[in-house]
């Protein structure tokens, strides 16, 4: 359970004997393939969620940058995000499980949507954290998931956002934890978390890989991927780890700077695999935005789904091995990025996919000749935000959108 | 306040241990309380009540900002004390300011252990509580598979780590538990995270039952409110009681309607009371009285 | 250009060149695939698109109806609905064609949306007429377009709607018809339209007919899919039109009510080919809402994609010929269709697609054993609909919506 | 006021023929009006104030609900009149009651021709038509291609058939155009809809010369709005010219306004007079003048 010295179960004593039956089914079902399991993940993420998903070579960008680039179009999943692989691949091991009852956080509702769809597809019973500020801006996701049958539970203490809701759900779990599963959205959490997370989300490489392959002849030069929790990015990386050849770009959100402000408990940015120190959080020893004393602080990034204090131990691992690279982009370049691909391809990417693509632009000359670019997710959900965002800038290559000063 | 605890875990550690002394002599009563809650002269009166009030061991509960395994009542005390600009350094001094006549176990959770002393592992930590006169830790997000290095520093400075036992934990895991544990077992009484409630679980027997081989003092939490609970609890065979969110209910409640300090530490005393008698008249109520008792 | 009695190419004289001109490209480049363009419209549709779509059993609709259900899954296309087949399609013939630029016309925003997707993707610069009304009611798709660099351009005649909008469209096009495509959205309009466009969404069927012989062994016993204009309709039947065996159901708008108010010149219904009678209208001759004039009434339809007066005329050939099945569902069925696949498949249909499942709710033993429905689109566009046509209503099956009473 | 045209194409039509008179002597002024706006009353005034204008063909616009050859000027004088109530068969009585000397050109949209007489196709419609007195028929949808049936309905009752020759027509077209065409031809000036223009299109004399051959007047329309654009055309070399958006235009604004029908007409008779003259004066310009000028 451990990836060096990350990862472990850094959790109550109440908790583990449901970790520990997580980990021995885990074991059987998705790395062993008992009663087929592995099989009946790969039919219905197929036929329910549209696998695969298309590599599709970005013809005016590949112009633009001299270079090949293909995207991973994540986007196209069902749901709108990579998300679904490991909501479906939970729910459905929480069935094989005989488990009655599925709980899932959710911050910007990316994870509490993907998990209610899977849960309605797999007729389980879900009730999705959420803390109440999160809520009343993510209003269309809350009414998605209450359509899929789901109950979105408001999380009132603190703050009322994601790290509330993820509290708040272990607390659920530690009381029901004889009967429900708690479907974590990342590579994060204790074992076995990051690596079932990874497992279900490795089907995003193991197609690119494949689909570059096929395509170009050979391996890509380099696989950039935006890192929040880092699902997409573990997914997006995972069969190309052994590949020495392909380099391997983690872009976090830079936010408004990669300073943090002790005296306020907060970071405006969510890069702690690039500024973050090792510390324990949420279940596991991993990289983490904290202060001297080791009290989390706030992250921040344009990109809700990006902004989180820590990330998957996995990736900090990978990181200190020197085989995956942390990099990040900053808000502004992020919301140039979404306008960019937009335009230019005819794909509104989700504003954390818009990081990865904001690194193409900045760094394209560094990335070798055959570039994939994972594009996690659409961004239906963001516009608001960017409508909010691009306003308050001076963003160059943003469309006139005098129209949408008040929102939609 | 900090005794020697050196030696196995099978040892006799009532010999000259606090901890082992407080429950020697009849049910001990553990009343917790967020340090800095709502600001550090208070809590330090609110502390120093609840020893008035007749705490055998008394947990001080160190600000984390993510306390995964409270309710909002503790969950809620954490914050008010992290806006007060609790800390750990800050704690250490309150451990010094306090003046009470108990043993203090620190309850916090790992990362804030871990970060003392800058990535060095919970050494600094736990030589920074000896000094100050803490005797033990509760760390809730520490299960037994994680505790080495803990456990490790406890030993080296004579401190006792407390392990909590859930009602999911069964014989396997109570065994690893118990190997890395001394002090006393925190006995969950119920599944979830701690909060007042108005019933006792009835899986508090049940937990006991399973933990009749271990040669540690049992104090169960998770629930308890009022004297006639903590009786019931230990007539159904506790040697202790801890009792948290009750108690901080009362802090809150004063903080809120802007009671003096004085007024919310009368009414702590007083609580405290009626949970220590609840527990002694539980002892009481035991069949066939236990030998020992005082009354 | 004919289907029997209707089709045909009743526009004005200035447009009749470039009918002509586009008959002649689609014949060479569609039809003979000349300069290789059907294999570059399939690669891209398959790359940027994301074809083939599932066809997914629908385990607990098949369970409940006892009787195997297929679901054609089109919500999963790039964009979330089949429009994209078509836009892309064409977008692509004006670039062949040498066209300098595209309009487009649309009511609720879905077409316009991909057309301004492709249209991006294929660096064509866009122009899309929309009636002022629906900008107003659809603000996240005219942001949607505008962020994919089109034009959109409100139409502030009239009522201020789809009709406005097509009046615009086609004024545009005789205005700048020598180097401007108009992208017809559905399968209407004057010859090669009709066929043209049937022969992009065709997709649909080729892959379902596959995948529904590879999945049960043999053909299904019936398709069903929504029909407003009938994109879908035609793209879900088209190939299985020589197979005999195989019901064909267009499930018709039923609105509130069947019948017409010729007195306000209102049809409570979009049922074109239930009730409709044979006339004229935007260059074909087809089934129509009108009144005994010759007037075309206001349609009406809970969903904003089947609220069309008109039909294509080859779907009113193949009614009057016995071969599709004219049928409908009313309002209520379909936001209850709506919310039934929601919950039970974790699948979120567009209003029109929820027509589709509501005939087969409620006509499933007539279906036989083995039922393809046509998911024409996702519902994400609708949400703000359904909240307000659920509380409106007493719908049996709705979660509990109070929350949402305000709107998004 | 409807004639026999039996006959082919290439005979002459002159004769006896109103449409073919009023093309006969100089320069034909063809103003349009939609039939009804902004009510019944008012727009029988107007037709007759054209007429004293000094209209030498009136065409009559009879509105239908999806007007996508027009502009917005007509588009919304069509909204209106339907607003007010026209129908088909209003339209008629309209023709019967109308007072005036000219002949009279329908101008409307196919499917309400088809749907007249209930799907027997257009001759019902044309059978009306002819029995009050309408000379003939423009319809803006209605290609060659389709031409066919209404065609044949109007060769029965001896109506014209106007076709629109647009600026893309290629000779090819134009052909076909011819065959199927009587009465004149509706040289369209520019590409687009109709609609009142500042300037008249360049496009204009080169169409003409393109329809040099055909043996039928030309009738320019599109975008003329003073005597001085009316000049210019006729010079160019055409036989009439159209006027309606700027003549709906003077309607719509006395709407608006709530002018009294009898100042509105006064308006439109003084822009009649306005574009007849410009016509005529036009025609003077010509060089070499043509034979047979009226001064």
């Amino acid at each position: 359970g451990k990836f060096g010295r990350y990862g472990g179960q850094y959790v109550p004593e109440a908790l583990m004997p449901a970790i520990e039956e997580l980990t021995d089914a885990y074991e059987r079902y998705v790395l062993n393939n008992e009663d087929g399991f592995m099989d009946e993940f790969r039919r219905r993420i197929r036929e329910f969620g549209g696998r695969p998903t298309p590599l599709q070579r970005a013809d005016r960008l590949s112009e633009r940058y001299d270079t090949e680039v293909y995207l991973k179009r994540e986007d196209l999943l069902h749901g709108g995000a990579h998300k679904l692989n490991n909501a479906l691949g939970q729910v459905l091991l929480a069935k094989y499980m005989g488990k009655e009852r599925i709980i899932a956080e959710t911050g910007a509702g990316q994870h509490g949507t993907a998990t209610a769809m899977a849960a309605a597809h797999l007729d389980m019973p879900c009730e999705v954290y959420m803390g109440e500020r999160d809520i009343n801006r993510q209003r269309p996701n809350v009414f998605r998931m209450k359509i899929n049958g789901s109950e979105v539970t408001p999380v009132t203490t603190g703050r009322g956002t994601l790290k509330e809701a993820i509290s708040e759900t272990m607390r659920d779990w530690a009381t029901n934890v004889e009967d429900t599963h708690y479907v974590i959205g990342s590579v994060v959490g204790p074992h076995p978390f990051p690596k079932m997370v990874r497992d279900f989300q490795a089907l995003i490489s193991e197609e690119a890989r494949e689909q570059a392959i096929e395509r170009t002849g050979d391996l890509p030069d380099s696989v950039v991927a935006c890192a929040g929790g880092g699902s997409n990015t573990m997914g997006a990386f995972h069969e190309f780890v052994g590949d020495g050849s392909v380099d391997l770009f983690a872009v976090e959100a830079g936010g408004s700077s990669l300073a943090v402000d002790e005296e306020e408990g907060v970071a405006p940015n969510s890069a702690s695999l690039s500024t973050g120190s090792e510390g324990v959080l949420h279940g596991a020893r991993t990289k983490l935005l904290q202060d001297h004393d080791g009290q989390i602080v706030e992250s921040h990034s344009v990109s809700s789904g990006l902004d989180y204090a820590g990330v998957g131990p996995e990736l900090a691992y990978l990181v200190d091995e020197g085989r995956v690279t942390p990099v990040n982009v900053d808000d502004d370049a992020a919301i140039e990025g979404f306008h960019r691909l937009s335009q230019e391809e005819g794909i509104i990417p989700a504003l954390e996919s818009a990081h990865a693509l904001a690194y193409l632009h900045e760094q394209h000359e560094e990335l070798g000749e055959v570039t994939v670019v994972n594009v996690s997710g659409r961004g239906d959900k963001d516009l608001e935000s960017v409508i909010e965002e691009t306003t308050r800038r001076d963003v160059p290559n943003a469309p006139d959108m005098s129209m949408f000063e008040g929102g939609l | 306040m900090a005794e020697d605890r050196r030696g196995d875990a099978g040892d006799d550690r009532s010999a000259g241990d606090p901890v082992a002394d407080a429950f020697a002599d009849g049910p001990a009563f553990v009343p917790y309380l967020a340090v800095g809650d709502p600001d550090y002269e208070s809590s330090l009166a609110y502390v120093e009540a609840l020893a008035e009030g007749g705490a055998d061991v008394i947990e001080l509960g160190l600000p984390f900002s993510e306390p995964i395994a409270e309710g909002p009542t503790i969950q809620n005390a954490v914050a008010r004390a992290l806006e007060a600009g609790m800390t750990p350094t800050r704690f250490f001094e309150f451990v010094e300011d306090l003046d009470v006549d108990v043993p203090l176990v620190c309850m916090t959770y790992y990362n804030l252990i871990y970060q003392f002393g800058s990535g060095q592992g919970p050494r600094p930590f736990v030589e920074r509580a000896a000094e100050v006169g803490i005797s033990g830790f509760v760390v809730p997000d520490l299960p037994a598979e994680e505790a080495g290095p803990l456990r490790e520093a406890c030993d080296e400075f004579g401190l006792h780590l407390i392990s909590i036992v859930a009602p999911t934990t069964d014989k396997e895991r109570l065994e690893k538990l118990v190997e890395v544990s001394s002090g006393y077992v925190y006995v969950q009484a119920r599944l979830g995270v701690t909060g007042a409630s108005s019933s006792v679980s009835d899986r508090t027997g049940e937990s006991l039952a399973r933990l009749s081989d271990v040669d540690l003092p049992k104090a169960v939490g998770f629930g308890i409110s009022s004297g006639e609970q903590a009786a019931t609890i230990v007539e159904a065979g506790a040697d202790g009681i801890i009792v948290g969110s009750a108690l901080v209910d009362i802090v809150a409640e004063g903080h809120e309607r802007g009671e003096s300090t004085e007024a919310v530490a009368d009414r702590l005393e007083t609580k405290a009371r009626e949970l220590k008698r609840g527990a002694l008249d539980g002892y009481g109520r035991r069949t066939p009285a236990p030998e020992g008792t005082s009354d």
